[in-house]
């Protein structure tokens, strides 16, 4: 189906039929669908034994060869908590734009972000080389009278993260609820019983939209300043210290804008695939990957004029440990990794000023694969700067093992599986906001 | 469907028509009127004119409360132990600002959540009639009435151009 | 969490009150203490060991031929460090790498328990200590006059015991160490007509000039060496000593010159002869009798010298005037690393020069001569007895020679044909594997002995604890068997060694007419006897003149002349049971575990051999492989591998690992002694790469002005580092203005005034460390004292190769110059946590396990650690290491383990750790302190390296005491904070190195 | 709707509960059980240590007695603890200075027993393996002398309860309990920095 007018609706669909089609996607799902589910928990169960590996030996198994006691899980955290970030831009701050397109994709994105945040979450605790104490970086009471460091950029993240996952969980379920309702009038069994749970007692009367919409606005309004600090956060982890290479006051944007700009890029490599599984082509349309496109290329922008930025403050400041760090990121032992950053994120981004890319899905699947692993290694480059720090002397080159791929791994496997059967048990086409959009029929014809 | 609240159930497919028996029924009195939509609806709204909602109020509460335990905690945290780090103030503001806004945003959104819920809960809707097709694609309009004045909503509800009407008896 | 406290049996054998702790293994987490724990008291609470307090016993050591004097740290019945003895002349309460390893021979996982008898299949059998002594009895009874012992022990009573048993039956000894210093001897025969090994007194000398020796390393008397050098080579009130190494090779000792001169191998005689002629011929003051020597000198001008060596004629010239303006000069010769078939004509030479130069009598002395052995010639002579079958019985003690003999002298070979071997060696090392009967002795620490290290200064030993495994004193051994045997060896009487020793001492104290009693107390007390006899009058020997000289002959037709030379830490292999020297790395090419073949860049763009590379080094004796280490300090024609790896035997540290380059040489004999660098060799990449664990990053500072350094003039004028460098020329470069620093410090002041709380409120002290950069000359002694004090687990080439070492201090060591014609130098810092007050690892932990103490440590408090890391990557100095695995169950084996300190917790898995300023011995020293109801004085505290360091150049203290030596060494205009713009205010300071160039 | 609000509010709960009892130690065992073992019967036999508090040890050495009832100072046996950071657990040596004329000859076969098996480790040399009963995380440095020098000779009961009343001895206070440590520390106002204990 074609015909988009650009507010974006496919005018010809009924309510009914948005029902029908979105509730369509909760059918049996096809082989191609179990594939992929069976893949990713695959995956995880390999993530799952590298880190009991871990739990039984200790971190020694990884690739830290130090000074670089950071490497890939740090990498893989920062990376994961950057895909939520798209998510949390569509749904909350598009919705404050009122940018109509978002209404076919947010709920996707939303689920997304809940997910990657989650994967995220679990880093800080793989990481950690005590991981059975995780929990004294939380503040609660106990015999020895000690609380957790509130200057220690760690502590900031644990909140940071954990608020971060509960606004978005939250913002996602409360989305979901009315769709809920919707779908439990329409099935019937032991399903009803779930979804009749789950919708909390949702009829869709007035009051409840009349408390609903405001309670939404607000969510929103909170979700997007939030969605801009968390990554601030997560970037101070690193601006905050004194290695060279991480001590830049560009950070905080920087990456939040690479944060976005990786997200979208995975909500391409997810969509696009999933639109065809779950034949919503005529809703996810065109029209609304045009956008995503654009919004890529605005962020890609970004992180170009940040990486020009980067190394002209390095050179400018005409401090011997800057240049040395960014002179050895262009043409160190690492090169590899600079380069394929900087050509993945600030040059591949560039193509999406031709609307015939924009536009063409295939290209732009494969543009969101440079992006994903254009971003892992920006990551991994910049916590790379410890291989080459202060003291000459000390320094030394990171070399991953198979255990960091096996967490790697292991974390992919972990968030496809949930998105997978999010995508089979709930709508990922928000039903009400898309049927908030198409006017209902009037009996007075052209009256109103 | 057995009921213990008596009214008439009119399901409408055209928004106008929704519109128009609302206001009747309004025009005769009926102000505890629950009207059901898949979607909200401004036109509806219009209709029933009612008052804003309060959540915005636990929004702002929930804030505050996050931000004042945030820089508490922090504050009373760091001078129950005083411990030194890299020279810096015992109770530094700067890097305790950042808890601060997270508790604000944390509390913000579960108070807001939590507002959303109760407010909704504070009306029942125990009792009165509801159709599977309100979240599909029609709208539902129950009137409340006792069975004197029943004949004369139902009318009104088809006049209005109500596709099906259902007279619910106590 | 586990902890690892010894085995039961352990506990019983030492009957300590505090079983549990009694490894001292304190473990993270309070989890351990669930299960039930037994506390076993002594029988008999001996009055000298108070549990949870140290005792010190007064021991020699017996690492190396020097007898450094030993103070022995025990808790609980346990040695638990080795610590030098104030009082001893030689070593004055300092201690090097190799001897405070001796611990971990006494403790080692390698040593035998039990006497062994060869059986049928080849293989030992444990066997009763009585039958083995029957066993000995019987062969040594009928063996007679075929006797023959190898002894590796030192002069000392049980020396002589042992002579005197093998004399008594006709047989004879043969005392032989394999770096004898035999041409040493040889040159003061030739010379002065005295056959002994000179001491030398390092401190008094203005100008020292080594030809090859390796003072530093293994070179007569390390220790004190090195005490020497440092006093005269470090900077103090404007002046220093200059210091010239003259050989192929630049070992510890080349990095520490001012100058070194590349000269060809074996040239090196003619360039000291020159000097000595250029110094006979330009000076007056020369002794008399020297004037003998004009004519057969005048042969010897610079030009030849310098023609012959491939060095500058200029260069010999100002080397001989500096050394005669400097009153009095030292020059040194031999040491293996350049022991060829000229050394003895070298060491002659070296004396005539010293002694035209005035030295002798001043700083090379006759009238304490040290020990020395009987030399390679007898060893080759016993051999031939071997291999003629004139051997019946063969005992060796304390020696290796399968090992560390080359493979060309046939030693197995010979040692074969004797009917009856008897090893007393504690560990099965080559030799003893050889042996049909093994009785493992007890180590020195576990014994009675005494040992004579030079005429004038015997230490005595005692045991310090119940041996660690019940096996016997050699000298017990023999008088047992005396007593079987009978007949010849009826003289023997005395019940045990112990007994024999305290006779021996009492018939010296009777020379000293002084009661015997009080003077064996006295002795046991001091460590041993420490006096100065007067020497002979040192004169020219009549054939004193130096013979015609002729370039020594080379093996081989190789290209490359090869250098095996004596590994600084694993000397003559016997260190390579010991994991604490395998790990500590090479002072110069800071490689660990491993040998390596050393080669010039140049040499290796011709070969296209980059580090790492495997050569095949092969000579006419044999073919060895070694991966390349790339080193600008040796000549083209020249490649080097370190003695002391490639074990076949002795122990699971020391067995497969690198090379053991003794294979490669000629064991010709070089009139009386073993000509290690003789040999040429071929060299051809094999293409294969094994890069070796290195600790090193990489080896440029890259202007970054990490290891400073001034010339001497500028910092006799008093500048300061900075101030120096613009006067040389450096750019101008101010990070701050003044206003700004001043800002800053105020800012930094306001910051720690708002942090005057609770414990921060009250007055401390302040604890700092200063570093001697013009004394510190590398040598490594801190790490091992490190790893010693701080329970620091060693970790294997596996983790080193990773970069995870955990030395909490180490010697970085950065190239200066060695590029396009610029001279080759060496800069050495100990980096160890500088305790910052600004410390970036405080504020980014998330549980406060690195925080600031109030008496301004850094501390790490590990069972709070939760291993984040971040404190690690936020270090600016790369001071913190981390648990990667459970080092802790790894990396002590039984009894290894029994070494740990109880006053320091062994880390567990997954926590990070470092430095710690020793603060459990500030904090004994201040619960001292406040028993005795006094304030804590300068010197209270010393930490585990600076008590260590030969050097002194570290010093640590109080810094807010302004009296404390701290302190005042902080205000040397020398002094610079590393990394200073970082400002993170470390409360460690370094005092610049100083160079004694000869253009400044 | 409530269901949920009552699940999420009580899984918090259970967490932050579980939370906290892994961060702490058990608790301090009641102060009035000595009071209840020093009113058992004066005469014990080592049978009857079943019923009394604490390990039972190899040998029924009675505190009560000679501590309690013969005033034997501390020091007298725990020699060291006033100048070391460990305690000193007696030797034999020390128990047969009296033991080898007292034989409890004029006390009751239970104790006659108790004695002899003393003499009798004397004599084949064996150490006693007492079952030990306060023990520190080994993480945790604590010095005896500081804490004698500081609260005076008697101050062990602080911390080891009312020793001369326990036939046999048992743990009063969980003295492997941070907080056990600090709050005294808090109270008395002496350093409660890390280094002071954890090194």
């Amino acid at each position: 189906m074609g015909a988009i007018a650009h507010d974006g609706m496919p005018r010809e669909q009924t309510h009914a039929e948005v029902t029908r089609d979105v509730l369509a996607t909760l059918g049996t799902p096809s082989r191609g669908y179990y594939l992929a589910l069976f893949a990713s928990i695959g995956m995880f169960l390999v993530g799952l034994v590298t880190f009991l590996i871990l739990l039984r030996d200790g971190l020694g198994h990884a690739g830290y060869n130090p000074p670089i006691m950071w490497s890939v899980y740090i990498t893989t955290f920062v990376f994961w908590v950057g895909i939520g970030h798209a998510g949390t831009l569509i749904s909350a701050i598009l919705f404050l734009f009122r940018s109509p397109w978002r209404t076919a994709v947010y709920r996707s994105t939303e689920a997304m972000t809940v997910f990657a945040v989650m994967t995220a979450a679990l880093f800080p605790i793989i990481h950690i080389g005590r991981q059975w104490i995780f929990y004294w970086l939380l503040p609660y009471p106990n015999a020895r009278f000690l609380w957790p460091n509130f200057k220690s950029p760690l502590i900031w993240d644990v909140f940071a993260i954990s608020t971060y996952f509960t606004v978005s969980a939250t913002f996602l379920v409360v989305g979901l609820v009315p769709d809920i309702a919707a779908v439990r009038d329409k099935v019937s069994g032991w399903r009803k019983k779930v979804y009749e749970i789950c919708s909390i007692g949702w009829t869709g009367a007035d009051h409840q939209w009349r408390h609903y919409t405001r309670g939404y606005l607000y969510l929103a309004a909170l979700a997007t300043p939030l969605v801009l600090s968390v990554h601030s956060v997560v970037s101070w982890d690193f601006a905050v210290s004194i290695v060279p290479g991480w001590h830049g006051t560009i950070f905080a944007p920087y990456f939040v804008a690479g944060a976005i700009y990786s997200g979208i890029g995975m909500v391409l490599t997810l969509i696009i695939p999933l639109r065809k599984v779950l034949k919503v082509e005529h809703m996810i349309t065109d029209y609304h990957f045009d956008n995503l496109a654009k919004l890529t290329l605005f962020t890609g922008s970004i992180l170009f004029y940040a990486y020009a930025m980067e190394y002209f403050v390095a050179w400018y400041s005409s401090n011997t440990f800057e240049q040395t760090t960014f002179w050895r990121r262009a043409f160190g032992p690492m090169w590899w990794g600079g380069w394929s950053m900087i050509i993945c994120n600030a040059f591949v981004s560039q193509l999406l000023w031709f609307k015939k890319i924009r536009t063409n899905l295939t290209a732009l699947f494969i543009i969101s694969i440079f992006i994903n692993v254009g971003m892992w290694f920006e990551r991994y480059v910049i916590i790379n700067s410890l291989s080459s720090d202060y003291l000459p002397y000390a320094w030394d080159q990171m070399n991953p093992t198979w255990a960091d791929w096996g967490i790697l791994m292991g974390s992919f496997g972990w968030f496809l599986m949930y998105f997978l059967l999010f995508a089979r048990t709930f709508p990922i086409v928000a039903i009400q906001e898309i049927k908030e959009m198409i006017p209902m029929p009037r009996r007075k014809k052209g009256a109103h | 469907m057995a009921t213990s609240v008596p009214g008439v159930l009119g399901s409408f497919e055209e928004i106008d028509a929704a519109t128009d028996a609302i206001h009747a029924l309004r025009a005769r009195g009926h102000g505890d009127l629950t009207v059901y939509s898949a979607a909200p609806n401004h036109e509806l709204e219009e209709a029933l004119a009612q008052p804003r909602s309060w959540v915005r109020m636990f929004t702002l509460i929930g804030g505050l409360t996050g931000c004042a335990s945030g820089f508490g905690m922090t504050l009373w945290m760091s001078y129950d132990w005083p411990l030194l780090v890299g020279g810096k103030p015992i109770g530094a503001i700067p890097p305790y600002v950042v808890l601060a806004f997270e508790l604000t945003i944390l509390f913000g959104a579960l108070f807001t959540v939590a507002g959303m819920i109760i407010l909704s809960m504070m009306k029942s809707l125990k009792g009165r009639p509801y159709h599977p097709r309100f979240s599909d694609d029609r709208i539902g309009v129950f009137a409340p009435c006792g069975p004197q004045e029943a004949d004369a909503i139902v009318r009104l509800m088809q006049d209005a151009g109500s596709v099906e009407v259902q007279h619910e008896a106590a | 969490m586990p902890d690892e406290r010894p085995r039961e049996m352990d506990r019983r054998r030492f009957l300590t009150v505090l079983g549990v702790s009694g490894a001292g293994t304190a473990v993270l987490s309070g989890c351990s203490t669930d299960k039930v724990e037994k506390l076993i008291p002594y029988l008999v609470q001996s009055e000298d060991q108070v549990p949870g307090l140290p005792t010190y016993y007064a021991s020699t050591c017996t690492e190396c031929s020097a007898g450094c004097g030993l103070h022995v740290k025990t808790r609980e019945g346990r040695a638990i460090k080795l610590e030098g003895n104030p009082e001893h002349p030689v070593n004055a309460g300092t201690l090097c790498a190799r001897g405070q390893a001796g611990l971990q021979g006494l403790y080692n996982p390698g040593r035998l328990t039990s006497p062994m008898q060869r059986n049928a299949s080849g293989g030992f059998d444990p066997i009763e200590w009585d039958a083995a002594i029957t066993l000995l009895a019987q062969r040594v009874g009928g063996a007679g006059a075929g006797v023959a012992a190898i002894n590796g022990y030192g002069a000392g009573t049980f020396s002589s015991l042992l002579a005197d048993w093998v004399g008594a039956l006709g047989g004879r000894v043969v005392r032989w160490q394999p770096f004898d210093h035999e041409p040493i001897r040889a040159a003061g025969r030739q010379v002065f007509g005295i056959d002994a090994l000179p001491s030398h007194d390092f401190s008094r000398a203005r100008q020292i000039v080594s030809f090859g020796a390796d003072f530093l390393e293994t070179w007569l008397s390390p220790i004190e060496n090195q005490r020497g050098f440092a006093e005269a080579h470090g900077f103090r009130n404007g002046q220093m000593a200059r210091h010239v190494f003259v050989a192929p090779r630049m070992s510890l000792t080349g990095l520490n010159a001012d100058q070194w001169l590349g000269v060809a191998p074996g040239s090196e005689a003619l360039v000291a002869l020159a000097m000595a002629n250029l110094i006979l011929s330009e000076r007056t003051s020369a002794p008399a009798d020297a004037n003998a020597l004009r004519s057969s000198l005048s042969a010897y001008t610079p030009e030849m010298a310098a023609q012959a060596a491939g060095v500058e004629a200029e260069e010999i010239r100002r080397l001989a005037r500096d050394f005669a303006s400097a009153e009095p000069s030292l020059a040194v010769a031999g040491g293996i690393g350049n022991q060829h078939r000229g050394a003895v004509e070298l060491a002659a030479a070296v004396n005539i020069l010293n002694y035209v130069a005035g030295n002798v009598g001043v700083t090379v002395r006759f009238d304490q001569p040290i020990d020395s052995g009987d030399g390679y010639g007898a060893m080759r002579d016993l051999v031939g007895r071997m291999d003629r079958g004139e051997v019946q019985v063969a005992l060796v003690h304390e020696s290796n020679p399968a090992y560390a003999l080359p493979q060309s002298a046939e030693f197995a070979a010979a040692f074969a044909k004797v009917p009856f071997k008897v090893s007393t060696a504690q560990v099965l090392d080559e030799t003893a594997a050889l042996c049909d009967l093994l009785l493992p002795s007890l180590h020195a620490l576990e014994r009675w002995d005494d040992l004579a290290a030079r005429v004038g200064v015997t230490g005595l030993m005692q045991p310090v604890m119940e041996p660690v495994f019940p096996v016997r004193h050699t000298g017990d051994v023999l008088l047992a068997a005396a007593k079987l045997v009978g007949g010849a060896l009826a003289g023997f009487t005395a019940p045990t060694f112990e007994a024999h020793l305290k006779a021996a001492w009492a018939a010296r104290a009777q020379d000293n007419a002084d009661n015997a009693d009080n003077a064996w107390h006295d002795a046991l007390r001091r460590g041993g006897l420490y006096g100065a006899p007067a020497g002979p009058a040192v004169s020219l020997a009549a054939n004193a003149a130096p013979a015609a000289w002729v370039a020594p002959i080379f093996d081989g037709d190789g290209a490359y002349v090869f250098a095996p030379y004596p590994s600084s830490m694993l000397s003559d292999g016997r260190g390579a049971n010991r994991p604490w020297l395998m790990e500590n790395p090479d002072p110069v090419t800071k490689i660990t575990w491993q040998s390596w073949v050393e080669v010039h860049p140049d040499t290796a763009a011709e070969l296209d051999v980059r580090n790492g590379e495997i050569l095949e080094l092969t000579s006419p004796h044999g073919t060895l492989e070694a991966p390349v280490y790339i080193y600008p300090g040796i000549r083209r024609d020249t490649v080097a591998i370190p003695l002391g790896m490639g074990h076949t035997e002795y122990g699971a540290y020391a067995t497969g690992r690198g090379v053991n380059a003794a294979d490669l040489i000629a064991a010709t004999d070089g009139a009386g002694f073993l000509p290690y660098s003789s040999t040429r060799v071929s060299l051809r990449k094999v293409g294969r790469y094994e890069m070796p664990a290195t600790t090193e990053g990489t080896p440029r500072q890259l202007g970054r002005h990490i290891v400073e350094a001034m010339p001497l003039p500028l910092a006799a004028r008093g500048l300061t580092v900075r101030q120096a460098y613009e006067e040389q020329g450096g750019a101008h470069h101010e990070y701050n203005t003044e206003r700004e620093v001043q800002a800053l410090d105020g800012w930094t002041d306001k910051q720690i005034e708002m942090t005057q709380f609770g414990n921060y409120a009250n007055e401390h002290p302040k604890w700092g460390l200063a570093v001697d950069l013009s004394r510190c000359t590398g040598c490594s002694a801190c790490i091992t004292a490190c790893y010693a004090e701080n329970n620091i687990p060693v970790l294997g080439e596996e983790e080193i190769f990773k970069g995870r070492e955990m030395t909490w201090i180490r010697i970085e060591r950065y190239w200066e110059g060695g590029t396009d014609g610029e001279a080759l130098e060496a800069r050495f810092a100990p980096v160890m946590c500088q305790h910052c007050d600004n410390a970036p690892c405080e504020p980014v932990c998330p549980v406060y396990a690195a925080y600031h103490t109030p008496d301004g440590l850094n501390g790490q408090v590990y069972n709070r650690c939760v291993g984040t890391r971040y404190c690690s990557n936020n270090c600016p100095y790369k001071v913190r290491y981390f648990n990667w695995y459970a080092y802790n169950k790894t990396a002590f084996p039984e009894p290894l383990n029994l070494q740990l300190n109880p006053d320091v917790t062994v880390r567990a898995r997954g926590v990070m750790e470092k430095c710690t300023f020793c603060v459990q011995r500030i904090r004994s020293a201040q619960h001292q302190a406040r028993l005795e109801d006094r304030p804590l004085a300068d010197g209270d505290v010393v930490t585990a390296c600076a008590q260590a360091c030969p050097s002194g150049a570290l010093t640590f203290g109080n810094v807010k005491d302004g009296t404390s030596r701290v302190a005042i060494a902080k205000q040397d205009p020398r002094g610079y904070h590393m990394l200073e713009d970082t400002n993170v205010r470390p409360a460690v300071t370094y005092l610049a190195k100083v160079l004694h160039r000869t253009e400044a | 709707m409530r269901k949920l609000i009552i699940l999420g509010v009580g899984s918090a709960l259970v967490a932050v509960a579980a939370l906290v009892v892994a961060g702490d130690r058990p608790g301090i065992t009641a102060q009035e059980a000595v009071v209840r073992d020093s009113a058992t019967a004066y005469v014990l036999a080592a049978t009857d240590t079943a019923q009394l508090q604490g390990p039972r040890q190899p040998i029924f050495f009675r505190h009560d007695i000679h501590a309690g009832q013969y005033k034997i100072s501390c020091q007298y046996c725990h020699y060291s603890v006033s100048v070391a950071s460990e305690p000193g657990i007696p030797s034999l040596e020390t128990c047969m200075t009296c033991h080898t004329v007292i034989g409890g000859a004029s006390a009751d076969t239970a104790t006659r027993n108790e004695i002899a098996k003393v003499r009798t480790a004397w004599n084949e040399k064996q150490p006693v393996e007492w079952v030990r009963i306060h023990t520190l995380g080994k993480h945790a440095h604590f010095p005896h002398m500081r804490h004698i020098k500081a609260m005076g000779p008697n101050a062990c009961a602080t911390c080891h309860g009312d020793v001369a009343r326990m036939p046999q001895v048992f743990k009063v206070n969980n003295v492997n309990n941070m907080g056990w440590c600090i709050s005294c520390h808090v109270e008395r106002n002496v350093s409660r920095d890390c280094t002071v204990c954890h090194y």
